[in-house]
């Protein structure tokens, strides 16, 4: 198994605090290791954005982090919690150690400045030690491995197509060449011709570069073809956890196989598909035991009541939480 | 008497006087009433008239100025200056009898410098005389026609068009030039020599234009302003408290009045009964004291209206010392013996209508609002329910040209002579009905033939018999039919501090109203002494 | 280059309405010059002067009001503004060149310090939400809800008086001449302090206010959030990317400030005494002085849309994304 | 490599035979539509965003047709074009037949009750001020089916779309409803109408997977139930095989290529379609990701054995970027990112040419050229 | 670690639509808009009922001239003996009055410009908004001062009317801007779809969604207006008649009350109006949060942790509960 680079160990993100308060991720642990895409899925609202910005604290109000530890692993040196830094080494932790590549590319570049602006900052800001021309040399390869010709480096945001300006977002998120880069949903505001183009390129430069890579998305079928591991969320919780293929051929929780079933396929045989019924979880008003009982089809007399823990079903690789797989350890 | 740190305090000898007219334009045009020179009042400092005449005593010849002499004949018809020799221009050149008569001609030539409407016919110089001719008699003119300034005809010749002309450098015979003029101060240093009579004390006079009446009380207050024409609430508190050994004001009475207008063709206003009963109630001490602050349009309650003391010399001898009486149970007996009747305290006119009346006011003209107020109270006393209306300005100046008001405060004309003001307000001459616009005088629309009768007979009587008895007539119609009534004085005076100069006029030394914006002005800033 | 010359069009098509607007709403008023400076003077003219005033006045001859407007647009491309009623026979534009430099010293130093520290402050206000300069928000609304001639008055009484440093009225001491010399700077700056301290105290709380919600909006902006993420300098992420972009609108109100300079300030001018062009309009309304208002309605109108001009410049060069192009 | 095994299974609830779809009425119909929105930019030549341009589409009672193709293809405008919102700049727009030309007033009116149309994001075609109730209401007094109940016809919309029980629903604002239940609102007020036509913009591209399902489960059953022909617009590929009966697709303002969902999801003929298809994602294909695609073209060539050649290409390279709209690419549009872009297709504008392999399957693409001859 | 299930049936407890309502007032919970109106209605109360409050007539004449607060006259008494509580107490009327008849002509304007000029683009469109940007361009106090000196003796009605129609360009631009962007919205297009007519889709769908901004426009052009009043009132070009703020400010200034010693004359009207002010400032407030979730959302700039200690609100900075900031 490849060392961790990154450890969430129940981790708790709450909206606002008291009674007001939208417990959005509750109590999550998960690993991500070395050089992999690990796969983040789940319907909308079940805390994925939650769970990435909270383990940078980048959350906006009135977000709050409740409790839980953040683990990095450093390519050298002790592992340490990036809960714990000081604003100082967080901003120095930040982009130099994990980069992030948000949902919306309009909304990530800042609309007055240049591109090159927006490129050479980041360098600047971590690596003062260098001149401007080396900076904007930098740059420049950097749009160029994303395959953005250099010239396009005066222009501003609203000058370029939406998949270039994701494309800017993925060079930017590389420029420190950092050991995790997590992606928020980068492409679903694409179309198919543009988001294979860009996960193409991205899983390209992963071997290249060996960075780890948290992917978010709701589109299982992608993530089925992109990553290595996948985890499902499900209201606020981790509910399975597995390699993208045994996910894909036999998923173990039975919201997973509900997601996998609401997926048409384009090829293959045409089949009816199910679907989950019911609707998401009110986050104000979670039901209570496994949050996903009341839409479960087979939901048992432990459901309602008592919220099964993450844990391997037998095979090592996997977790699960469910009661229909009763785990060897909690 | 001053202490003797003043000198000290004005080295320079400079005389601060405050206007509070907001910003001013460069703009020297003697004849003109709209330019700096006029409303701050250094005209009279750089352009002299031909004879100084004192308002608070009109009867008064006058001091000879740049006339030496002027002589009256064929019942003012014609006049005859004599012009003073040795007079020089700042420029340095002499005034002859031909700058007089040139100015006279300008303002012949030229009516809209004509501002008096004074009907110039023929100009003739000669030697050291000018001979005025007129077809009509001059003897209500006459003051106006001696207070002529004369201007330098070689400058004035070459002049386009007078009446446009912002005469950027004013050259005019008095012991003071223009320094400089800003929208803010404009300063008239005196003349290296050369002035005809003992050269002034005061060296230099800084005339600043203050925006407002507060900041020029303010800069009388704190002394940046020794002299001023301003109106003080309150002036002791406000004033002559903060320095009672300096501060002081004087506000002589002239002939001209303030009072409360009908419109007399309008039932039952057109009854000179009620208007009668009315002059008995409305309380002119407190229209002084809370109205006018106690000293700024003094009180007149001479039953002819006159003020005193200026006007004494003109009151008929019936008339002397008689004042109207507050005198509310006789204004009530007059109405009833003239067919109003009271119900409850509500006054009723014979028809049996109410008697209510709508005073209207400009908004902003705080002492005559506070004036109209007091006689709101009075009128309450013989059950009149009168109202307070404040309208804006213009729409309240169109009221009163056309006659669409029922009562209001306002002032006549001033003159040397009470004819002036009766003219405004009983001239029939100028009677336009009501709804027709363009009056110029008589707003109350009054029409006695008598009365115009007798202002003509006083303008224009070969005799002064004849004149003393067309102004007895007057007076008596005056009193009978009360066509206005009068309640307060104009006014012609202002604040002075005697910090630094001394020599000011007072009700000790009368000898020209404190007013800087006046011909007299002059007369005072050549009286002024340093205080020792 | 397009877009500008549509904004020209829409200029010139408002200069022109606001400018015959500006000719009809003064004749509206009832009475006539004449009459107005009769009443001023309460009977110091007397009423023989009517007529020469309305000959001095021009007032005699009886224009129709459509011959005059077609009159004032040939003045007006002749570069002449009139002749002032009250201070005849003065040409309006020596009456603004004597009062425009004032009132644009004043208010335009004021508006702009004002807006400067305004918005600096609603950066911080913004930004540090919940600190010491967020508690600062109701006292600042509170002052500018004080009308400024209130507090221009009030400041007057507590701090003008014989002796004290700040003058009580005026734009400069009696005795300096107007010129280039320090005497006059310094006098003239003494003498603006207090009415430029009461326009700031009243004027900066809007600015801070608006400044500080857009801050807070923007600050929620993602990217805003990217900047934290990339690790930037707090003073970067707050200057280069929240308060850049929450500036934009603020630049459309500062400019709209700046038009309104020329005509909002009249009662600072009254109460300081100050000689500027806001007193100047008051008392030409007050004595139907149509050239001069017609004047001052001009530099208003003409600033107010420069002003504007200058903001759709200013929008052009502080956000890309209105730079049109292909 | 070979193909991939398609099994072109008939799902058992479709009611229509592909081969019957001549028999069955045309409801809308738009011959050569066009729409251009003129551009006020820099420059003097007046220019236009050629967002449709000459699009032939059927919609017949009971089917379902699906219009896919990439974003900003002029998908929507085509939809507003029919729904009336959009005046056309050219083409013929007809309803049964007759040539629609309304624009407001009372033919408008009767004419919106007989063609609804559905709007892409359920969080914005819902006025959030307003309850179920009122958005309902309104569309069924629009149209005067108000009647004396109207309550009960109220609480007959809701349940028809499955939001029951009805009384749950109907004084709901939007932001209190779910994504899908919203979508639901939005489709019971186009039915409100009773419309013959239904003109769903992306319906379900805002919305969740598992929601999504449910609300595509709906429409078709609606279809069947009351035979509405449908224009189902996604750029979802696999749902439009999953949903509708006949697929059109869309590049850059044409269409390039037509036929039923099976045939184009499984055979497609322009290389457009092949590059639509070869990118949506799909876990079955679980290509190594860098590995090149590759394109089948069918070409009249006997000397390849199994009737089509592959053109090997790496899928990055395949993209490129979509055309301007203002300036668009002579002759066929798709040329400049055509893999096998020939030397006609810079100059010359490819006509509809049968695929030949199944029935009503047709292709705007010079490749077809000699298979129609 | 679970979450206990008592937590869940607490959030439960709470019916969905009473969270929605409580959300949709939940400007009004605010401390600052809650003094804003309660200051607002006070001020309405004495508006109606000052006439009766009053101790005595406001302009009647008594002998306690200029004398400072005391038992029997609170706020002093004027150079003629006025009673100064009494004219600020009758004088809110007619500042209320003008100010919300004004508020409320000009709201009106602006709407009917704007939104029509933002819904029908165009050349009446194009129109219209040229229409408001000349009243823009013209300076509105002198215009009002103009306007005022046309009408003779206007009553508060006349004055709170001229104010309104020179003062409602600028709710008239961001109306129309606001207009614009929901003209393109879906739902609008959705009514048009369903064969809503043009007023209609105005009137129901286009207006409500305005609500906010009108609410906050028109507290915008009260304020201006009771600025305005007060101001014309103050250098006394205006037609009022009866009493005002301004009037007796007015009065105070001409009689030179601060010279005078008289601070009673002229601090309380000013504090009225500068309280007023602040409270529709602060009703503003609550609108604009209304308006923009986000000034809404970001309620709270200070939270308490499990611990006690507080934590600030930081945007970039998430706090972590339980743990301090700084070691
Ligand atoms: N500012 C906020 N205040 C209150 N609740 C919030 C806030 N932001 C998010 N939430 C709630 O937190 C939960 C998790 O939201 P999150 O954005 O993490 O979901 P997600 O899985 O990323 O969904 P999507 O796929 O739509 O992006 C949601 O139920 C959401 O309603
Ligand atoms: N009202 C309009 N004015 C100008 N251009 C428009 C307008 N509406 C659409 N367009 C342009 O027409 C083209 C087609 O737009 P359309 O919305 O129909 O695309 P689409 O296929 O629906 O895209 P998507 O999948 O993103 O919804 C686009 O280039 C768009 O910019
Ligand atoms: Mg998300
Ligand atoms: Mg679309
Ligand atoms: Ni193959």
């Amino acid at each position: 198994m490849m060392d961790p680079v990154l450890e969430i160990k129940g981790l708790d993100v709450d909206y606002g605090v008291g009674d007001e308060a939208v417990r959005a991720v509750r109590d999550v642990h998960l690993t991500l290791r070395r050089g992999e895409v690990l796969g983040l899925a789940g319907e909308s609202g079940s805390g994925k954005s939650t769970l990435a910005y909270g383990l940078t604290r980048l959350l906006a109000p009135p977000g709050v982090i409740r409790g839980g530890e953040v683990i990095y692993h450093p390519a050298d040196g002790e592992p340490y919690d990036v809960l714990r830094l000081t604003d100082k080494q967080l901003r120095d932790f930040r982009w130099a150690e994990t980069s992030i590549v948000f949902q919306g590319a309009m909304n990530s570049l800042n609309p007055v400045h240049k591109v090159v602006t927006q490129l050479v900052d980041v360098i600047k800001a971590h690596e003062p030690g260098t001149t401007r021309a080396g900076r904007v040399a930098r740059a420049r390869d950097l749009l160029k491995l994303v395959g953005i010709s250099a010239d396009r480096l005066e222009a501003y945001p609203h000058q370029l197509s939406g998949g270039m300006r994701q494309r800017v977002m993925i060079a930017m998120a590389l420029a420190l060449e950092p050991r995790i880069v997590i992606m928020d949903e980068p492409t679903t505001a694409l179309d198919v011709v543009m988001q294979r183009q860009i996960l193409g390129q991205l899983v390209e430069l992963r071997e290249r570069l060996g960075f780890s890579v948290l992917f978010i998305t709701h589109d299982l079928s992608l993530l089925v073809e992109f990553s290595d591991r996948i985890a499902i969320m499900y209201g606020g919780r981790i509910v399975e956890q597995a390699p993208a293929a045994d996910l894909y051929r036999d998923a173990l929780h039975p919201y997973s196989h509900g997601l996998l079933n609401s997926f048409p396929a384009l090829r293959g045989p045409r089949r009816e598909l199910a679907g989950i019924p019911g609707s998401p979880p009110d986050t104000r008003g979670m039901p209570s035991g496994c949050a996903f009982h009341p839409r479960c089809p087979k939901a048992f007399e432990p459901c309602p009541d008592r919220v099964p823990l993450l844990g391997t079903p037998g095979d090592p690789a996997r977790e699960v939480a469910c009661w229909l797989h009763p785990v060897a350890t909690s | 008497g001053g202490s003797s740190t003043a000198a000290q305090g004005n080295p320079d000898a400079v005389l601060n006087v405050g206007k509070p007219d907001g910003p001013q334009a460069e703009n020297n045009n003697p004849f003109l009433e709209t330019s700096a020179l006029s409303n701050m009042g250094y005209r009279w400092m750089i352009y002299e008239p031909l004879v100084m005449l004192n308002r608070v005593k009109p009867q008064e010849p006058g001091k000879p100025w740049l006339a030496t002499k002027w002589d009256w004949s064929d019942n003012y018809k014609k006049l005859v200056l004599t012009v003073r020799d040795g007079v020089k221009f700042s420029d340095g050149q002499a005034m002859t009898a031909e700058d007089v008569a040139y100015t006279f001609q300008l303002l012949r030539d030229n009516k809209a410098l004509n501002v008096d409407a004074v009907p110039y016919k023929d100009i003739t110089p000669a030697g050291n005389q000018v001979t005025l001719g007129f077809d009509t008699s001059q003897f209500v003119n006459q003051v106006k026609i001696l207070q002529t300034l004369v201007v330098p005809k070689h400058v004035w010749q070459g002049i386009k068009d007078p009446a446009l002309d912002l005469v950027k450098n004013p050259i005019g015979t008095g012991p003071y030039t223009l320094k400089s003029a800003t929208p803010q101060t404009m300063i008239v240093t005196r003349r290296d020599g050369g002035y005809w009579q003992e050269a002034p004390k005061v060296k230099e006079i800084r005339y600043t234009s203050y925006t407002d009446n507060n900041a020029q009380v303010n800069a009388l207050v704190n002394g940046a302003s020794e002299w001023s024409f301003v109106f003080i609430p309150n002036y002791k508190a406000v004033y002559t408290s903060k320095d009672p050994q300096h501060y002081k004001l004087w506000f002589p009475a002239q002939l001209a009045i303030h009072g409360l207008w009908f419109n007399t063709e309008k039932a039952p206003w057109n009854d000179p009964k009620l208007r009668q009963a009315i002059n008995k109630v409305i309380n002119r001490d407190d229209i002084f004291n809370q109205g006018e602050a106690g000293y700024f349009y003094p009180k007149n309650d001479q039953v002819t209206g006159i003020p005193t003391p200026a006007g004494d010399p003109f009151i008929a001898p019936q008339y002397k010392g008689q004042s109207v009486q507050l005198d509310v149970p006789g204004a009530k007996s007059l109405l009833t013996g003239a067919g109003y009747q009271f119900t409850g305290d509500k006054l009723s006119d014979p028809s049996g209508k109410p008697v209510t009346i709508k005073l209207t006011v400009p908004s902003g003209w705080s002492d005559y609002v506070t004036d109209l107020e007091i006689i709101k109270d009075n009128l309450a006393q013989i059950g009149i329910t009168a109202t307070v209306e404040k309208m804006n300005q213009d729409a309240w100046m169109k009221s009163v040209d056309t006659g669409d008001f029922e009562g209001l405060m306002h002032w006549t004309n001033d003159g040397a002579t009470p004819y002036d003001m009766y003219r405004d307000v009983m001239d029939g001459n100028r009677y336009k009905p009501t709804g027709q616009g363009g009056i110029n005088g008589n707003y109350g629309r009054y029409k006695n033939d008598e009365a115009t009768k007798a202002l003509e007979t006083y303008a224009n009587a070969e005799d002064d018999a004849a004149r003393t008895a067309a102004m007895a007539t007057l007076q008596r119609i005056m009193i009978e039919q009360q066509p206005m009534i009068p309640t307060s004085a104009a006014n012609s005076g202002g604040e002075y501090s005697t910090k630094n100069w001394v020599g000011w006029p007072d009700d000790a030394n009368p000898y020209a109203p404190a007013q800087p914006t006046l011909r007299n002005a002059l007369d005072i800033v050549l009286h002024l002494r340093p205080a020792v | 280059m397009r877009y500008l010359l549509q904004r020209l069009v829409f200029y010139v098509f408002t200069a022109w309405a606001a400018v015959t607007i500006n000719f009809f709403i003064p004749r509206m008023i009832p009475g006539d010059p004449v009459q107005s400076l009769i009443a001023k003077n309460q009977g110091m003219i007397s009423a023989d002067a009517i007529q020469s005033l309305y000959v001095l006045f021009g007032l005699d001859k009886n224009e129709s009001l459509i011959s005059q407007y077609f009159d004032y647009w040939g003045q007006l491309f002749r570069g002449d503004l009139g002749i002032s009623f009250t201070f005849f026979p003065t040409p309006v534009s020596d009456l603004l060149t004597d009062s425009l430099p004032w009132t644009i010293i004043l208010v335009g130093i004021t508006t702009v310090i004002g807006f400067a520290i305004g918005t600096g402050l609603g950066v911080v206000a913004g930004w540090k939400r919940g600190s010491w300069v967020d508690g600062l928000l109701p006292v600042t609304t509170f002052l500018s809800s004080i009308p400024y001639f209130w507090l221009g008055l009030i400041a007057l009484t507590l701090l003008a008086g014989p002796g004290s440093f700040f003058p009580s009225s005026g734009g400069y001491d009696p005795g300096t001449v107007p010129g280039w010399d320090p005497a006059f700077i310094g006098s003239a700056i003494q003498h603006s302090l207090l009415p430029a301290l009461t326009i700031l105290i009243s004027s900066m709380g809007s600015w801070i206010l608006g400044m500080r919600n857009m801050m807070v909006t923007v600050a929620s902006e993602d990217y805003v959030t990217v900047a934290h993420a990339k690790g930037l300098p707090e003073r970067r992420v707050m200057v280069g990317y929240a308060a850049r972009n929450a500036l934009l609108p603020s630049v459309s109100g500062f400019a709209l400030a700046l038009g309104f300079i020329v005509g909002g300030t009249l009662l600072v001018e009254i109460v300081f005494s100050y000689p500027g062009v806001g007193y100047q309009l008051f008392q030409a309304v007050g004595s139907q002085d149509y050239p001069l208002m017609q004047g001052i309605f001009l530099i208003i109108t003409l600033s107010v849309l420069a002003a504007n001009l200058l903001a759709d410049v200013a929008y052009l060069a502080l956000d890309p994304r209105t730079r049109k192009e292909g | 490599m070979a193909d991939s095994a398609v099994t072109t299974e008939q799902s058992p609830s479709d009611p229509v035979a592909v081969g019957s779809e001549g028999d069955l009425p045309v409801v809308l119909e738009a011959a050569g539509l066009t729409k251009h929105f003129p551009v006020r930019r820099r420059g003097r030549a007046r220019r236009s965003i050629q967002a449709v341009d000459d699009v032939n589409l059927t919609l017949r009672r009971g089917r379902v047709t699906a219009l896919v193709g990439e974003s900003g293809s002029g998908k929507s405008t085509v939809a507003r074009l029919l729904a009336g919102l959009h005046a056309r700049t050219g083409g013929d727009i007809r309803l049964h037949g007759d040539t629609v030309n309304v624009k407001h007033g009372k033919a408008f009116r009767a004419y919106a009750r007989r063609v609804q149309m559905i709007f892409q994001d359920p969080f914005a075609s819902l006025n959030p001020v307003h309850t179920v109730r009122y958005h309902l209401t309104r569309a069924l007094k629009i149209h005067g089916r108000a009647g004396d109940d109207l309550e009960q016809a109220l609480h007959e919309l809701l349940s028809r779309v499955q939001l029951t029980p009805p009384e749950r629903y109907v004084d709901k604002f939007p932001h209190e409803l779910s994504g899908g239940q919203r979508q639901r609102v939005a489709i019971a007020r186009a039915l409100g109408a009773d419309p013959e036509a239904l003109l769903a913009d992306e319906p379900v591209s805002m919305l969740d997977v598992s929601i999504r399902l449910g609300v595509l489960n709906l429409l078709r059953e609606l279809k069947e139930r009351m035979h509405l022909a449908i224009l189902y617009i996604t750029h979802d590929i696999a749902s439009a095989r999953y949903f509708a009966d006949e697929t059109m697709v869309m590049y850059a303002g044409r269409m390039v290529e037509g036929g039923d969902s099976e045939t184009i999801t499984q055979r497609p003929a322009h290389p457009y379609t092949r590059l639509l298809i070869d990118s949506a994602p799909d876990p079955d294909h679980l290509l190594p990701p860098t590995q090149e695609g590759h394109f089948h073209v069918k070409v009249p060539d006997p000397a390849v054995d199994d009737g089509h050649f592959h053109v090997k290409v790496p899928r990055a390279e395949a993209g490129g970027e979509p055309p301007s709209l203002i300036d668009p690419p002579s002759g066929c549009r798709f040329h400049p990112r055509c893999p096998v872009a020939m030397e006609r297709c810079e100059t010359e504008l490819p006509p509809r040419f049968d695929v030949g392999d199944a029935p009503g399957h047709w292709a705007a693409c010079w490749l077809y050229d000699g298979a129609a001859r | 670690m679970a979450v206990p299930a008592a937590d869940v049936k607490v959030a439960q407890a709470l019916p969905l639509e009473a969270v929605a309502r409580r959300r949709r007032f939940r400007f009004l919970t605010g401390g600052k808009t809650v003094t804003g109106v309660a200051v607002i209605a006070f001020f309405l109360v004495i508006a109606v009922i000052g006439d009766w409050i009053a101790p005595y007539d406001p302009s009647a004449r008594s002998s306690d001239l200029l004398e400072g607060p005391s038992a029997r006259h609170w706020f002093g008494t004027t150079h003629l003996g006025q009673d100064i509580f009494s004219q600020v107490v009758v004088g809110t009327r007619s500042v209320m009055l003008v100010g919300l008849a004004a508020g409320i002509v000009a709201t009106i304007l602006a709407v009917i410009v704007g939104v029509t000029s933002g819904y029908l683009g165009g050349t009446p469109g194009e129109g219209l908004s040229a229409l408001s940007n000349v009243f823009l361009v013209i300076p509105a106090l002198p215009l009002i001062i103009i306007i005022g000196s046309a009408v003779p003796t206007g009553g508060d009605i006349l004055v709170a009317v001229i104010i309104g129609f020179t003062s409602w360009a600028w709710g008239a631009r961001v109306l129309r801007a606001q207009t614009l962007s929901l003209r393109g919205r879906e739902y609008v297009e959705a009514a048009r779809a369903t064969g809503e007519s043009t007023w209609r889709i105005i009137f129901f769908e286009i207006l409500p969604n305005l609500t906010a901004v009108i609410a906050s426009s028109f507290v915008g052009t009260v304020i201006f207006a009771v600025m305005s009043e007060i101001t014309l009132a103050f250098v006394g070009v205006s037609g009022l008649s009866n009493w005002n703020w301004g009037t007796i400010l007015f009065w105070a200034q001409s009689q030179q009350a601060l010279a005078q010693g008289a601070w009673w004359w002229f601090v309380p009207a000013g504090l009225a109006i500068a309280v007023l002010g602040t409270a529709l400032s602060l009703l503003n407030f609550g609108i604009d949060e209304f308006v923009s979730p986000r000034l809404r959302g970001s309620g709270k700039a200070r939270v308490k942790g499990a611990d006690g200690r507080t934590h600030r609100m930081r945007v970039g900075f998430t706090p972590v509960l339980g743990r301090e900031e700084k070691p």
